[in-house]
């Protein structure tokens, strides 16, 4: 989708901004929002690509001003709904207890033994490399050109790089397809290239000089170039 | 907090120990997840993988060659298993950059967990049409006949910079370097400088 | 700019809103600022496109969330304190004043009798035609092609409708350039067309059918088609 | 306020009359200049002239013809001196929609302010890419045989529909007319229905 969270190229949004010795969490409800998200993927209710496209499907304007971790919890949160693992009525409800008591831990309002949890799989997010056999359309060097498509759901092609023309860097093997992933249409497994652009390609006048941008995209992506 | 958390809803705490809290009660999150998840990033203060195999194959030209080529075999020195990543070299001619210009995706494994600016638009937006610009005002200027190599990480493979080895530094050792190896300059924001002069 | 404002064909924002028997102005200060921008540009402190641009310039998240009146506001006020008609200081201490006294008019803390006003000119935002006489470079029909650009400044070549083909519709004369003009370079006219664009060049496979969309675009946006 | 206006910042009151106060005193802004704009906008409760235009031109053919071919001298007729309108005709073949997707341009003059949801990312966004699906949850169904021709209001040209006279309108004139022209239907998201039929 052409969605706010498609930030490659986008004016507006000021310098860089460090914060002096960052913690690695800043309060521990951070650490809070990682581990739910881990909970979710590892057991199953959701992968990494509908993961990814809950957080592009915040409102525009939130999206832009919340913090990373209050992202997260967005799109956890619309994907744990929406998948029926928890449901509004309890959620709101739930909610409610604790703006009521804003000093009571998680786990107060609990009065059942905790259930048995099922099995994991830690490595739910990375595995995505499926050796299907398949060849790849595209060998090193040969000029691509990207498609030039809009579309409504999650993709990993940047508008900033669509209908633009570079040149196959390396092929990564094949991967799980995130376009047809996020949406529960399956794997689709297919070739991953690295493509490298020029930025004058991708940026016309306004580019910088003698600078080039690789970007990881799946073959269907991909038209032969010239 | 800082700059980059101006907005945080004041609700955004009962939020999470609502979810937190159910998603105990229907046996989904472990008891002890957060705990972990917090002993793992915040204890764990010991250097990055991505420093340490940085700083040898600084000092193991073979090393260096294998970082490069099957970094996988190269991270399993340092115990950990990691297929998606890639290692990009710096060079007199080429400088490259790190970026994810559509969500946040960064090779935690060997960098920890990402900082707040990497994950904010400004830092996402600019990476890849102003680079230049960018570094020089994040304090690193980058010589105009050096080509600018920015990777959008934009599929599930991960990139981390090697950087070039300073000058002044051809005394020290591999665990000597390995705390000159910063984060930023894994990302490609940053050079790795030479330790200070000892105060005498 | 690549910016926030530039909306078209963006997704994510929901469906459109109607409010019921929405009233002319909403509050008071909604005409205020209506008042104010309309003195500040007809007192010839800034142009229709500096005005535009110091919208465009909002803070992205800002500029999402806040309602049209709200852009004016911050607008006007960045230009008028960027051309020095009011001080960062003066405004400081206003805004601390009626902080403290919400009922107050905005009369009560003026002390000395009003000034002369200079004369205005009521029309300055549609005074854009220059008869020139420059010869329009395009024919009503000619296929173009839109630049593929990204200006850092004020453009009004949407971002949707970069490096697409068209059909010159008509041509609207010769207008002030608003790229220039935003910019304090100067009026530049040139010849106006609107550009005819079928659907599907805009929007690949997701157009809908049997749609065009008419842009009104300036000369030097536009190439030769074919 | 309405559902689109969620986030009033609660100090803009403030920042407005601070504003005010200081172009008062500095002789910009006339004592009576909110006041003018209030009434020019709020009291003036005529109709349209944009409407009264349309009526004209469903009863008399020329007057059609001058308004679609040379619409200032047309609007003149009605006191207004605007150069810069452009009037577009829907037909059994076609529908008109006008947008303005970088800022909110819209023809005052004619059609009055524009109301909030034409100035919302929503119509904004939308309108160029579906107006089909949009104009559809507006209530209004376009044949898919009818070509959708969207004006983007990019320069400062502004354009006005003229919708198609309904059915059942036969017996009316222009006066009768002019109320049954909603600022809807004037901008391409509404079509003008014929009135209801009396009660009895």
């Amino acid at each position: 989708m052409d969605g706010v969270h498609d930030l490659g190229g986008m004016q507006g949004f000021g310098p860089v901004e460090r914060e002096e010795n960052e913690p690695v969490f800043h309060a521990a409800w951070e650490a809070a929002v990682l581990a739910i998200q881990r909970a979710g993927g590892a057991r199953g209710f959701f992968n990494i690509d509908e993961f990814r496209h809950g957080i592009e499907r915040m409102a525009p304007a939130h999206y832009l001003r919340a913090t990373y971790y209050e992202k997260w919890l967005d799109g956890v949160t619309r994907l744990l709904l929406e998948k029926g693992v928890v449901g509004a009525e309890e959620l709101a409800a739930r909610l409610a207890y604790f703006e009521q008591r804003p000093d009571a831990p998680a786990t107060e309002p609990l009065t059942a033994p905790l259930p048995p949890r099922p099995p994991a799989n830690a490595k739910w997010a990375q595995d995505v490399i499926r050796e299907t056999g398949a060849a790849p359309r595209f060998a090193d060097g040969d000029p691509v050109r990207t498609r030039d498509v809009h579309p409504p759901g999650h993709t990993r092609l940047p508008r900033y790089a669509r209908g633009k023309r570079g040149l196959i860097h390396r092929c990564h093997g094949v991967h799980v397809f995130p376009d047809s992933h996020a949406h529960g249409r399956g794997e689709q497994p297919q070739p991953l290239y690295s493509v490298r652009f020029d930025a004058r390609e991708l940026w016309g006048e306004s580019a910088e000089p003698n600078q080039v941008v690789h970007i990881d995209l799946w073959e269907s992506y991909l038209l032969p170039g010239s | 907090m800082g700059k980059n958390h101006p907005n945080v809803d004041p609700y955004v705490v009962s939020r999470v120990r609502a979810l937190e809290s159910l998603l105990l009660e229907k046996g989904i999150l472990a008891p002890d997840a957060v705990d972990r998840v917090i002993e793992r990033y915040e204890a764990d203060t010991g250097p990055m993988v991505g420093a340490r195999a940085v700083a040898r194959a600084w000092t193991d030209p073979r090393y260096k060659r294998l970082l490069l080529d099957d970094p996988r075999t190269a991270l399993a020195r340092f115990d950990l298993d990691y297929q998606m990543l890639m290692v990009v070299e710096n060079t007199d001619a080429l400088h490259n950059l790190v970026v994810c210009t559509l969500c946040s995706c960064y090779p935690w494994p060997v960098l920890g967990l990402p900082p707040t600016w990497y994950k904010m638009p400004a830092y996402r937006s600019r990476a890849v049409s102003e680079p230049r610009a960018l570094l020089g005002e994040m304090g690193l200027a980058i010589d105009p006949r050096r080509e600018i190599r920015v990777w959008d990480s934009s599929a599930e493979m991960r990139y981390m910079v090697l950087p070039q080895r300073p000058a002044g530094t051809e005394g020290l050792g591999e665990a000597e370097l390995v705390p000159l190896i910063t984060r930023d300059a894994l990302i490609g924001v940053a050079d790795v400088r030479p330790p200070a002069p000892a105060a005498r």
